[in-house]
């Protein structure tokens, strides 16, 4: 097998771009809401600042090895999610590695972060890491379930697990995409969206008023800002994910910035308006609504 | 003035006893063998604090300098009164996050710690461990007259007067209470201080280490903890 | 109102003079230790004093005395009486009422720590309630210098300069004076 | 050959010589009886031996010089022959048995032992109704004095009863006798009949022998009377009470009711019913004695049932009638014997024979052969009695016959758990060795005739097939030590496989790799025993043999017989456990149950074919398939533990030892699979009302999955988490397979490998950690991370492998099962399966952190690694996973296409790049490059960063200014999923536990009200055994007298 050296640098300007695009969003949206709330908020350029700072913390303590490869994982997952997922429909080269596999990789890929995370987390020994990973899981069980149906409903609907091919039976036109031809689906999956965004009305797993900040209450320094790039970094791969399932795609880096900022917003939108809600609570919230919608889509297929 | 009996003399002798959950204890295994444990020792990393240099370049730590000035993150602990002065920073009134100034719920995350008013010795403790457990470079402010002299706790037996014999402060804002516009005014000049790299109180804490804490457990008789608390 | 409930104790029980304070509905009443229980228990369960709202101590060094407050509630007609008793300062033995109020062993474990009152029998009480770690006498015990001590243990910050408020002020608003 | 009258008149003439026997020469007396008794078997051996080798004919004895009926007729055919035997052989044991008793009550009692042998043998070969009637007042008269031999007491009292009740009956037939002469004019039977039902003239002649006769064998409920003399009897006696004299009584009805066919329904029915109301009250006994009683009154009506089908039986009967009887006896006999061993009458004092594994293995032989088990004649003779009864459209019988069956099994597995599991009585003063050698005889017996009736059996004998041998031959291993023991049977294992290799299909050689090769790789584990470990080897040999078996077999005989032989070595097995006596007890009930159904399923199959081709099940009736696929499927499904049947599953697999639960759950479960499998590739669409059947399997796996993983989130106990787990998996490869699409199965076969692979490794894993903390309980261990470090690693693959996270191998399943799912008919079910994956994930997150991270504990500081031997194979499957993960394709590529003979549709497409299917496609090799460079890098950069982080313990942590108090009160893990329980609780409240208590309940109460009946007053006895008659003539005759 021999090394196709294009691709991985088109693969490590996407990181690129991703995360830089990914500080200036999250930056932007902490503006905006700010202003909303009479602030100025932010600099713009806050999160650099902030994660230069946590990688020149000069002492740093370990708590073993899986507390050292956390946020590894984390990262990992994260990267690995954007780069599995076409990027760019249209262009071999923003594909990236979605050569090696289908939605069904990106759909299972999005818990190895997670996954070690939790571990890593969990081995520092603070309970209170504990609870939020406990909080964390139990949420996201539930919480992606409306996903996987509406992934499951909209599979069906275009007879393919490739996203490429998902992306290409939406162009042609804003009524080509999922959301006007299967709303249903769309809709089901938003409630995936705005449950596992990691905001209000869903973000008792990291409640500082409760139990510091959850899974990362050691972390600090490096480890901390390998999370913060994942932080920037995950939503967005996770966003390209819904763009391309649902919103058409994008053909372009501008029209990329556009939706996903869009996309993001919703989650955004949604947050501000209500308080949290407690892991029964949303438990409760994703089977009373999300998983009715979902069963729906995959009725209606 | 207030009358001092000149007779009374504080009590230097008694010993505080070992806490019972840190005493060293016998323990039977699943094999029933029996072992020793050391709570301090077992459960507490003994390592001392170290003294971390500087970047080697002069323009990365330069740089690194105005980051962390930038990028204040401070320890959400009130210690005291003065906690209530430093909510209305964070609204549309005062907004401090336009300074870069954020408030984190751990220690492991944050690297400036208020001490917002009165001290008590028991807080101390809390203060202690909460300031070590923060990484460096950590810087330490004190705020209101109680933590420079004492303020209107001055006679009280059980609160402490000067911090900087228990942490190294890099600032000291007074008042009492301080406004939060005064707290502003304080942000500014620890930022001031450590663009010009003289905010090297964790450095400082390290390299006296032994005086810090001669002071810390003359005041806190039950020192129930590891020399350093990682 | 209050009369009436002291004239009926003070028919069974020997009680001091009724002591009427500046507001309606508040008096204090001495009683000698071995009433403490009796009265208690019938302020309780027969006079509708359902409510225990504090448990304090004085130090009345001069007289050796220590002098316990009980201090009661009738919510139903709002009215306050409290209990006065002495003990002896250097004899200081408390009997414990936890079992007619279960929150009387937080204020006499605070007793305990703060004025050295022993309660034998109550929960706890001899665990740490506010300090920590804390060897010398019971600081509010009168003979505890809490200035000396503070003086002993924390150094003053050199050039700290202490003022009257009276004094203070007065120069400052009319210094022509 | 020597004319059988001899055995009559031996046994008389021996009996007359005693009375001139000095009585204080207790020896020659002892002597001149074991002499007349052995005499008497070697001449009633000798006809069987002739019969058996077809040297002779069936002999008729006139007596007096005149023909019948002018004279008394002795006859001595097969059966007459064989039972003969049986009779005198049981009193020869006995009277060895007995010796002591005898010589204390001198040659008296020795003269009515060898009558009443006498008199047995007579009823046997005799065809003349007064001579029955003589031998039988003989018999009552004989055994009224031997009861007298026990030194309890009761026996007085009982031995009285008896003969008051045995008087009844006595003048009754004597009654119906005479109007029998009267009627027909001759007392000879061959004379007699055919009689039609009816009461009156020869029918009511009839019907008085007949009756008279039913209630010699005490049936249910006029029994009261003889169950006395089971519980206060010489244990030798009563052995020829239960084993010789209802042999011997049941053959006389069955030389009458050979007469009349007509009146065969009665036998039916009298039988049946006592058949299932004796082993329902023997439910509730704790004598032994006393519950063998019941067990024999229940056997004895299983044969009455038989006798009563013999019109449908034709030739197979005396196949049949003879293999329960033979079993039925030698079991009875050697049970009862065996109990004269046990100083107590508990049902848990027999923990004391553990002091000589020979016994348990004795008691184990017992107890299989009353439960009809291979390879005992009675398991030949049921599956042949079902095979014909099905075919006979008395399906009904046959359900009735094997719900008896399972609560006999019931009660008798859990008195075998007693055995084991119980605390043996201090200060044991050893057993004789004169009872214990009758006892091992009677073992030598049991097995021997287990070989004669697979012999004769038209089907293959278990006996003589190879794997079996092989696992029976451990028997004779058990003193060698453990290890070499392992090192024989892993050779065993593999050796069998390169053997048989050649033969498999692909799917086949799945299996075979899993039980055979990954059996082995179990077995290193068990290198960490020392010791002999007695009782190991033999049953996992057994299941693995059954195992062996099952995925070769071609007809349903050699998959039944497979199918039991593995069920019978992992119950064992799984009993071996420290506290898994209640658990193995449930797991038997529930196999015997779910085996009872696959023996329904194919006799009804089987339609009176025998041999029948597990592939002729595509070609069953269309009216008799979906009854077939739904015993079938109900039966495997008891082994995959779906929801509904899956109780017995946490505690077996829980409370199994270290190395044992592994090879139950990650190899046995697949049995189940493997049975659903073949099931569903030969009758994999039936239809049922016009709904295709495999719809319900999806909805079974789907619910199994969900709800299992639902409940093993809420489990402490490590192992029983795992074990919930399974029950989860099984449902995924429950509900895959029944997919019914090309993907679907090859997501089974994918299950069917990983769950073998990461399930045995997790097992191993936390039973290494229990071998150091010696607890299951996960919140008494944490941060264990560093000190056991290579248990970590597997339970860490494992979850990754298991929760479908890419890039190692569960995620290749994840991949198929969305495919698989693109073209399935159903919706509904597969929510639920979306929903049970990330459960997965919740309960493997609390397994590895719960022990593994978290704050290590003050008596596990200073624990060392799990023992070598459990890591070998954990390191090995880590490998394996990781192997699988890159290249999936060495072991899927051969079954993918081998499936394509089945579903030529939807295949995947194997190329260089990857794998493709229908819809999407996924290269192995590509994610594992790219996540492995993305994670290195990470990694590089964060070391390059953080590589001066200063190590600290694990009370450095920012506890809001606090310090931790101790381990235990940080260590967050107990109740580790409120919140979910508080949301999803409900779902799991425990039903089905509650459902099948209730049923259990159901039984033991009815056991309870039923022993009312017996009083224990002798009047009360006879009323009822009159009341039985006047029942049963009023019910006969329709109330038209």
């Amino acid at each position: 097998m021999s090394i196709d050296w294009p691709r991985i640098g088109y693969a490590a300007l996407t990181l690129f771009i991703v995360i830089n695009y990914g500080m200036i969003m999250t930056a932007l949206v902490r503006k905006i809401g700010a202003r909303v709330s009479g602030r100025y908020g932010i600099r713009i350029y806050q999160n650099y600042i902030d994660l230069v700072k946590n990688i020149a913390l000069r002492s740093k303590i370990t708590h073993g090895v899986m507390y050292y490869l956390g946020p590894v994982f984390r990262l990992t997952g994260g990267v690995g999610l954007l780069l599995f997922v076409p990027t760019i429909y249209g262009s071999a080269m923003w594909s990236n590695f979605s050569f090696a596999g289908d939605l069904v990789l990106a759909l299972y890929f999005v818990f190895f972060g997670t996954l070690g995370m939790a571990l890593g987390a969990a081995e520092s020994g603070h309970p209170y890491s504990a609870i939020g990973i406990t909080r964390g899981l139990s949420q996201v069980t539930v919480a992606e379930l409306p996903l996987a149906l509406a992934v499951f409903a909209i599979s069906l609907q275009y007879q393919t697990l490739n996203i490429t091919d998902i992306v290409a039976a939406q162009q042609g036109g804003i009524f080509n995409w999922t959301l006007f031809t299967n709303p249903v689906a769309t809709l089901a999956a938003l409630f995936a969206f705005v449950g596992t965004m990691m905001r209000s009305p869903f973000d008792v797993v990291i409640a500082p008023q409760e139990i510091p900040i959850g899974p990362p209450t050691e972390y600090h320094s490096s480890y901390l800002a390998l999370m913060q790039t994942n932080r920037v970094l995950f939503p967005i791969a996770k966003t390209v994910i819904y763009m391309n399932l649902f919103f058409g795609g994008a053909t372009n880096w501008f029209e990329f910035a556009i939706k996903v900022f869009a996309i993001y917003m919703i989650s955004v939108l949604v947050g501000v308006v209500h308080p949290r809600f407690r892991v029964e609570q949303s438990i409760t919230f994703f089977l009373k609504w999300g998983l009715p919608v979902g069963v729906l889509a995959i009725l209606l297929v | 003035m207030k009358h001092m009996d000149p007779n009374f003399r504080k009590d230097t002798k008694t010993e505080f006893p070992q806490r019972e959950e840190l005493k060293p204890r016998k323990v039977t295994t699943p094999d029933g063998q029996v072992i020793d444990i050391e709570p301090l020792q077992d459960y507490f990393c003994q390592e001392p604090p170290k003294v971390h240099q500087k970047s080697y370049f002069k323009i990365v730590e330069d740089f690194y300098n105005w980051c962390r000035a930038e990028s204040l993150w401070i320890l959400a602990f009130g210690t005291g009164c003065g906690a209530i002065e430093m909510r209305p920073l964070m609204t549309p009134r005062f907004d401090a996050y336009r300074y870069g100034i954020q408030w984190r719920a751990t220690p492991r995350q944050a690297n400036l710690l208020m001490i917002s008013g009165y001290l008590s010795v028991k807080t101390l403790k809390r203060a202690i461990r909460t300031y070590e457990q923060m990484q460096g470079p950590k810087y330490v402010v004190g705020l209101g007259s109680c933590t420079i002299n004492g303020g209107m706790y001055w006679d009280s037996y059980n609160t402490i007067k000067k911090l900087e014999e228990y942490l190294p402060v890099d600032l000291y804002i007074a008042g009492c209470m301080p406004r939060p516009e005064a707290l502003l005014a304080g942000f500014m000049e620890l930022k001031k201080k450590i663009k010009a790299g003289n905010a090297e109180g964790a450095n400082k804490y390290a390299e006296k280490f032994d005086w810090y804490k001669a002071n810390q457990k003359a005041v806190i008789k039950d020192w129930d903890m590891p020399d350093y608390n990682w | 109102m209050m009369q009436a409930i002291y004239d009926r104790l003070k028919d069974r029980f020997q009680l001091g003079a009724l002591d009427v304070r500046s507001r309606k509905g508040l008096a204090f009443v001495d009683l000698r230790r071995e009433f403490l229980r009796p009265v208690l228990t019938e302020l309780r369960d027969v006079e509708g004093f359902t409510h225990l709202i504090l448990l304090t101590a004085v130090d009345w060094i001069e007289d050796e005395r220590f002098q316990l407050t009980y201090l009661l509630n009738n919510r139903q007609k709002n009215l306050d009486l409290g209990l006065r008793l002495r003990l002896d300062r250097n004899l200081a033995i408390g009997e414990t009422i936890h079992d007619l109020w279960p929150t009387a062993a937080t204020y006499q474990r605070e007793l305990r720590e703060m004025f050295g009152i022993a309660f034998p029998g109550s929960p706890r009480v001899d665990e740490e309630f506010i300090l920590e770690g804390w060897t010398d006498m019971p600081p509010y015990r009168r003979d505890f210098d809490t200035l000396a001590y503070s003086q002993q243990t924390h150094a003053d910050r050199e050039g700290r300069e202490t003022s009257d408020p009276r004094e203070f002020m007065k120069q400052i608003l009319y210094p022509k004076d | 050959m020597v004319s059988p009258i001899l055995i009559i008149a031996i046994g008389l003439g021996a009996a007359f010589l005693l009375g001139f026997v000095n009585e204080d020469r207790k020896g020659i007396a002892f002597a001149l009886t074991l002499a007349a008794l052995a005499a008497m078997s070697l001449i009633a051996l000798g006809w069987t031996l002739a019969f058996a080798a077809g040297n002779a004919q069936t002999a008729d004895i006139l007596t007096a010089g005149f023909p019948p009926p002018f004279a008394i007729n002795l006859r001595m055919g097969p059966a007459e022959a064989a039972l003969s035997l049986l009779v005198a052989a049981t009193g020869f044991l006995s009277a060895i048995y007995m010796r002591d008793a005898l010589y204390r009550h001198g040659r008296r009692a020795m003269a009515v032992l060898l009558v009443a042998i006498m008199a047995l043998t007579g009823i046997v070969m005799t065809r003349d109704i007064f001579n029955l009637f003589v031998f039988f007042e003989l018999i009552v008269i004989a055994t009224g004095g031997l009861v007298l031999l026990s030194e309890d007491r009761r026996a007085l009292a009982a031995g009285f009863k008896y003969l008051v009740v045995a008087q009844v009956i006595s003048i009754m037939l004597l009654i119906g006798i005479a109007f029998v002469y009267h009627a027909m004019g001759s007392l000879n039977i061959d004379d007699i009949g055919p009689v039609a039902l009816g009461f009156s003239g020869a029918g009511l002649a009839l019907f008085l022998v007949l009756v008279a006769l039913f209630l010699e064998l005490k049936p249910f409920p006029a029994n009261g009377w003889a169950l006395d003399i089971y519980e206060s009897a010489h244990p030798g006696f009563s052995a020829i009470f239960s084993a010789a004299s209802g042999s011997a009584a049941l053959f006389a009805a069955d030389k009458v009711l050979a007469t009349s066919p007509a009146w065969l329904p009665l036998a039916t029915a009298i039988g049946i019913i006592t058949f299932i109301g004796a082993n329902i009250l023997a439910l509730r006994q704790n004598n032994d004695r006393r519950l063998l009683g019941y067990s024999s009154v229940a056997q004895i009506g299983l044969l009455l049932t038989i006798v009563g089908q013999r019109d449908l039986l034709g030739d197979s009967y005396l196949f049949i009638a003879g293999g329960v009887l033979v079993a039925h006896a030698i079991a009875k006999a050697g049970l009862f014997w065996m109990s004269g061993l046990v100083g107590h009458r508990d049902l848990k004092d027999w923990a004391v024979l553990r002091a000589n594994p020979v016994l348990i293995f004795a008691f184990a032989t017992f107890v299989a052969m009353l439960v009809g088990l291979p390879p005992f004649p009675g398991f030949y003779a049921k599956w042949d009695l079902a095979h014909i009864l099905m075919a006979g459209d008395r399906a009904w019988l046959v359900a009735l016959i094997l719900i008896g069956a399972l609560i006999e099994a019931g009660y008798l597995f859990r008195w075998f758990g007693f055995a084991t599991k119980r605390e043996a009585p201090e200060g044991f003063p050893g057993f004789s060795v004169n009872k214990m050698g009758i006892v091992f005889v009677t073992l030598l017996a049991g097995w021997t005739s287990g070989w004669i009736w697979g012999d004769l059996s038209a089907n293959p004998n278990v006996l003589s097939m190879v794997p079996v041998l092989f696992a029976l031959a451990f028997l004779v291993l058990e003193p060698l030590p453990a290890r070499i023991k392992n090192l024989i049977a892993i050779a065993g294992l593999v050796g069998w496989f390169v053997f048989r290799y050649p033969a498999y299909d692909p799917l086949q050689l799945v299996f075979a790799i899993i039980i055979l090769v990954g059996g082995a790789v179990i077995f290193l584990a068990s290198f960490n025993w020392q010791g002999r470990r007695l009782g190991f080897y033999p049953p996992a040999m057994l299941m693995y043999a059954g195992l062996a078996m099952l995925i070769e077999a071609e007809t349903s005989f050699t998959f039944f017989a497979s199918w039991e032989i593995l069920t019978l070595g992992s119950y064992f097995l799984i009993l071996r456990g420290k506290m898994s006596e209640p658990h193995a007890l449930s797991y038997i009930a529930f196999s015997l149950g779910g085996a009872f159904a696959i023996l329904a399923g194919f006799a009804l199959a089987a339609n009176g074919t025998q041999p029948f081709e597990m592939a002729a099940l595509a070609d069953v009736a269309q009216t008799a398939a979906p009854y077939v696929f739904i015993l079938l499927a109900v039966g495997f499904m008891t082994k995959t533990a779906s929801i509904g049947l899956h109780i017995w599953l946490p505690g077996a697999h829980a409370e199994a030892e270290t190395d044992v639960s592994p090879m139950v759950s990650g190899i046995l479960l697949k049995a189940g699979l493997f049975g659903l499998w073949v099931l569903l590739m030969h009758m994999g669409q039936t239809q049922f009302y016009g709904i295709n059947l495999t719809y319900f399997l999806v909805w079974i796996g789907a619910i199994s999955a969900f709800l299992g993983g639902l409940m093993a989130i809420f489990q402490e106990d490590a192992k029983r988490l795992l074990a919930y787990s399974s029950i989860s998996q099984m449902g995924y490869a429950l509900f895959s397979l029944a997919l019914m699409n090309h993907l679907g199965w090859l997501l089974a076969l994918m299950f069917v490998i990983n769950h073998y692979v990461y399930k045995s490794m997790l097992f191993l894993a936390v039973g290494g950690v229990y071998a150091r903390t010696h607890t299951k309980l996960m919140y008494k261990m944490g941060g264990l991370i560093t000190l056991m470090p290579f248990s970590f690693v597997s339970v860490l693959i494992g979850i990754i492998a298991m929760s479908g996270v890419p890039p190692l191998s569960g995620f290749g399943g994840r991949w198929v099962f969305y495919n698989a799912i693109m073209t399935a008919d159903m919706r509904l079910p597969i929510i639920l399966i979306f929903l049970s994956g990330p459960i997965g994930f919740l309960y493997l997150f609390r397994l590895i952190h719960s022990i593994f991270l978290g704050q290590l504990k003050d008596e596990h500081r200073k624990l060392k690694e799990a023992p070598f031997w459990l890591l070998v194979p954990q390191m090995i499957f880590v490998l394996f996973l990781l192997a699988f993960a890159v290249v999936p394709g060495l072991i899927l590529r051969r079954v993918d296409a081998y499936i394509s003979t089945f579903f030529p549709e939807g295949g995947l497409e194997w190329t260089s790049g990857g794998i493709i299917s229908e819809f999407g496609y996924w290269n192995p090799v590509a994610i594992m490059l790219v996540i492995g460079v993305i994670f290195v890098s990470v990694f590089l950069l964060l070391l390059w960063m953080n590589h001066d982080a200063q190590k600290v313990k694990q009370f450095n942590i920012g506890f809001a200014g606090e310090r931790p108090y101790r381990p235990e009160t940080t260590h967050f893990a107990w109740n580790f999923f409120a919140p979910y329980r508080k949301a999803m609780g409900f779902l799991v409240l425990p039903v089905v536990t509650t459902f099948w208590n209730a049923v259990t309940d159901v039984l033991h109460e009815t056991a309870d009200f039923a022993r009312k009946f017996y009083t224990g007053n002798g009047q009360t006895y006879a009323l009822q055994a009159l009341g039985f008659v006047v029942v049963l003539f009023l019910i006969g005759s329709g109330g038209t007298p």
